[in-house]
């Protein structure tokens, strides 16, 4: 499918691979949470299954050289769901499965939200939602003057996309022409507290879609970008996808893909539940959870 | 047992709402966090979610605030004296609206969330402003005191909110009076000037400074603009050393408040402790707190090394 | 056309009388800068016939009593066009025309940008761009918990719909479905310095429009607004559009009017030039306007 | 003849181009009044325009500079540290990204513009933010060689930019060096601690103050962080009294910065002048310096009646 470039091996493993990696993801998401004591689930489970088919299919990049020049660019602009990254960037091999034990200590690298001042392979730091998209365009509009080929993608939330800089942005990356600027938009149906559903109207739970009344796609493309609408947890359609914004890097339009996932994805008490945006699991809700994943054994045991 | 602030915050709130029929409350999609979510569960229809737009909120809260309406802003403090700074200038302090400001999670003790969300800025940022009363409450006693003052007052009110619950300072006959400034602990050999959850803090290093052989005063500043600048001077008269103490940069907060009114007034030495002109970090609240410099062990051994320093000069500074 | 309340008499001049009043209008802008030796002049210009539609035919406003609680709300978002809002008011009686001799000087009620706190019958202080939409939306949502059936009108520039603060601003309106909030855009096709146009780009002048690549009314449309249409010169159709706006009021729907104007249109110097966005202009100058403008006397001699 | 510090900044950035390939600018839309248009002339492939989007167009510069650009921001100080504030913070200073701010239209006088777009809190608000650098040039020559000095090194520079022409303090032999505070005069009865183009009223009001028979020296304080806190003692301790003379609040600016240093080290009075914690309006520059006691005319005059009052007192506190 990709045409990644030959020394990124991990581009090589297969969709079947891809989905077990997604639930070991998951795993290390609710564990490395209830080891630090706080965190975000809801939004790193949601984006387990993007995060996983970017990082060992779609991303040219070169985990053991963080900073290779030419690497394609990743920010997470939902930077609240940094556990999430680093599970994916762990077993992609940034560094050590068990650094994640310390995620949000003091004097980490694995900062609770990402950090690009200490840890390697981060291209922003992020945390304001709103912000990523802007840095992102920076980088492109800078490959552009350098010449450089790479591709930068930029993963916001649904609810972010409330956040007005992320307009700002989206006008001037169409301004620009920035085709080798892929927007990913986590659709999980769910921010943090959101507005609370009236009586029978359409949403997750008891709160109200932060899309509700609102057609993204057709407003991204009034202001001048491509939108390709995909299932999130399909690992195939987001390669494919991912894929397409890459071909069309020189249409001069850049690219939204609208990722429809489930907030909380993969384990059942925590799907399309609010509550489980920022909560910590009981030693026996995270025993739970890695039966669901079909996982034997507690990395941490 | 203790309250944490957020908690009072919005309990106050509810209380008020039925004798107040114009009280608002404005949520940047963080009431989960700020407990705006048990106002909102009390008064649905006065509580309004403005969602991850922080600049719309409190333009909309200036325009609630033309009809009469007393909208309070629940969100991370950052998101309100950084990402919607310039709305709050424009159209709260310069148009004197009748918009409070809650602003949750200040200072370092954020909840593990890091550098991005802890802010230690807020307070030189809101007394730069004109026009704007900037409130930071030392426990949940005096947050609720300052809500309902702040509901009963015109004009735009910076109120500073702690995550954690702190030990409990006041009982309920406290009275908020702004600009008042609040001996909690007399001292003879230092005086330490504090404001919001540090206070507490404050008054435990005292009593480790005490076990050392040290009298320190405890001076709690919960109103950093206005402030009773007489009283504070009064207060440090008669001890040896002023040192100020903040879950704050140096720069700006309360340190540079006393500096400003010592040197404007009865000048003297002055030792800040707070956040070196540097961020925090995710972290516990006790790694924040030591590497800061900020626990009250930390505080005692601190303002028992400077004692030693002015020992000598002692007489000149009185 | 418009149901306007009796009290508002002004709002029986009649069309060829509201020509008259913006050409008036215009020419009091371009005087009243060059007195005071600043501010601006395409924005005013190009707003004219929509703030004087506005303020004589659409608004049911009492300017001997500014502070009606049931007077229509309008909001000059785009607040450097100052001078435009303060002429029209003026003219409909606010305050004596003479008062505008007292533009940007220090004291005045006559700010640069307008100030609420100076000035009776400013219902926002605005300057900022970007903002002047939340306000309003503050304002409509007040009415509705009030019970108050006035209508909340804001004018925004094309440029200023580059601010992010506004496109929060418009999802949040929709999510609360405030169809007594109007916005108009007045659609002039220049900024202040803008983005030069490209050659044989489409633009005004060499500066490319605002709105370039980008389809306005379908994002409105896409984040659940009305989109009307308009020739922001032609009285008719803007009291038509407000009056449709305020019918639909109850529609849950808030209703944008793009009015495609001209900047600085009304002096042949000053259309189309981006220069003219704050220009002061020369005594001959002035003198020039006048005579196209039609009018014979300076009202300072 | 006099070069206003927008002129300079532009033409040193033309200048600057040719040798760093790197150097870029970005525009919010306000390029005909901040000169970035001059730029965009010379440079137009160096040159972004990023619209009426300011929080944006700070990402974008941080996102350059990963890539080894130096991205130069120009807009009205206002739109960068209050609208553009919070991307300002997170993705400029705590990454220490190499992003120079050309902050123009500062202090009261912006051009008849009023009080939304004087910025009279930006320094108290850049000091207070980690990481930072904070200079405000007093003249042209200053203005460019700061303009060059932010260019050669790595880090975030905040650079304040006055609007209009005013008196050279500098000719072309200045060298900036960041923290570095600079005698213009010296005096016996009074030490004026001045920034930006308040340096040149206070050299004025020092003349006026020589014919009134007071001996006044000023101090220019071109970088408020970094700042050499022992050459602003050293040249405190020749004179009977010390003031701060600033365009911009009393409260946390140079006025606050001075306060501090003092109180740390060698404690004594310190009389801030400068705009007293309220708004400014559109009027002009004459007004305006009048109104707030900035003209050298009004800080000669309040010198004068402060050095009378602290006349007795001028043996305890040298
Ligand atoms: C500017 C800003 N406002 C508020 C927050 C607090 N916050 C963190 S996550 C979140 C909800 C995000 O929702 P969404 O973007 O949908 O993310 P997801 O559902 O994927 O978790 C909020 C409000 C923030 N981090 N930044
Ligand atoms: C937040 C903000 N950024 C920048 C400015 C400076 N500014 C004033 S007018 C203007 C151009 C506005 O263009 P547009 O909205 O199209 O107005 P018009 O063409 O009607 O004058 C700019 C950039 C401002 N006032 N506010
Ligand atoms: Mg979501
Ligand atoms: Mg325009």
């Amino acid at each position: 499918m990709t045409a990644a470039s030959g020394d990124v091996e991990a581009n090589d493993v297969e969709a079947s691979d891809l989905e077990a990696l997604a639930r070991r993801g998951r795993q290390l998401v609710i564990d490395s949470v209830a080891h630090s004591g706080a965190g975000h689930i809801g939004g790193p489970l949601s984006a387990m299954d993007l995060l996983v088919a970017l990082f060992f299919r779609v991303l040219r990049i070169r985990p053991e050289e963080p900073h290779w020049p030419e690497r394609d660019r990743f920010i997470l602009s939902k930077g609240h769901s940094a556990i999430g990254l680093y599970a994916v960037m762990a077993l992609r091999g940034y560094f050590p499965v068990e650094e994640l034990a310390t995620f949000d200590a003091g004097d980490s690298r694995l900062q609770g939200h990402p950090d690009m001042t200490r840890l390697p392979g981060l291209d922003a730091s992020t945390g304001s939602l709103g912000q990523g998209l802007a840095v992102g365009l920076g980088i492109a509009l800078g490959a552009r003057l350098r010449g450089l080929g790479f591709h930068t993608f930029v993963m916001l939330g649904d609810g972010e996309t409330q956040e007005g800089m992320v307009w700002e942005s989206v006008q001037v990356a169409a301004k620009y022409g920035l085709g080798h600027l892929t927007a990913i938009v986590d659709c999980n149906g769910l921010q943090q507290y959101g507005w609370p559903a009236a009586p029978g109207e359409e949403g997750r739970g008891d709160r109200r879609d932060p899309l509700a009344g609102t057609r993204l796609g057709a407003a991204l493309e009034a202001f001048g970008w491509r939108v390709l609408e995909i299932d999130g947890h399909d690992s195939h359609a987001i390669v494919e996808a991912c894929d397409d914004a890459r071909a069309s890097a020189a249409s001069a339009r850049p690219t939204a893909i609208l990722a429809a996932t489930v907030k909380g994805r993969g384990v059942s008490f925590t799907e399309g539940r609010f509550e489980w945006h920022s909560r910590v699991a009981t030693a026996d809700e995270a025993a739970a959870a890695r039966a669901e994943l079909d996982l034997v054994e507690d990395r941490r045991a | 047992m203790t309250t944490a602030m957020r908690d009072a915050w919005a309990q106050t709130l509810i209380d008020l709402a039925g004798d107040n029929p114009d009280l608002l409350v404005l949520d940047g999609d963080l009431g989960t966090s700020t407990r705006a979510d048990r106002f909102a569960a009390a008064w649905p229809d006065r509580f309004l979610q403005m969602g991850i737009a922080e600049q719309n909120m409190v333009g909309v809260a200036a325009g609630l605030a033309t009809l009469g309406y007393i909208p309070w802003l629940s969100s991370f403090a950052v998101f309100l004296t950084h990402r919607a700074v310039d709305p709050v200038r424009m159209l709260v302090a310069q148009t004197h609206a009748n918009v409070k400001i809650g602003a949750a999670y200040t200072g370092l003790l954020t909840g593990f969330t890091g550098k991005t969300h802890q802010d230690v800025e807020d307070l030189a940022i809101m007394r730069a402003m004109p026009g704007m009363t900037v409130i930071a409450p030392g426990d949940a006693t005096e947050c609720a005191a300052a809500v309902r003052w702040a509901t009963a007052t015109q004009g735009p009110v910076y109120l500073r909110l702690a995550r954690d619950a702190g030990p409990d300072l006041f009982d309920g006959s406290y009275v908020f009076e702004p600009g008042r400034v609040i001996p909690l602990r007399a001292g003879s050999d230092v005086l330490l000037v504090s404001t919001g959850p540090q206070t507490a803090r404050c008054l435990e290093a005292a009593e480790m400074l005490a076990t050392s052989g040290f009298s320190a005063g405890v001076l709690h500043v919960p109103c950093l603009k206005p402030v009773d600048a007489a009283a504070i001077l009064a207060a440090a008269r008669g001890v040896r050393l002023v040192v100020t103490v903040e879950e704050h940069t140096i720069l700006g907060g309360v340190g540079g408040l006393v500096a400003e009114i010592l040197t404007e007034h009865e000048p003297r030495q002055l030792v800040r402790i707070g956040i070196a002109d540097t961020w925090g970090e995710s972290a516990s609240n006790a790694f924040l707190l030591d590497r800061h410099g900020l626990s009250a062990t930390r505080v005692a051994e601190r303002v028992a090394r400077e004692l030693a320093g002015v020992g000598s000069s002692a007489g000149a500074a009185s």
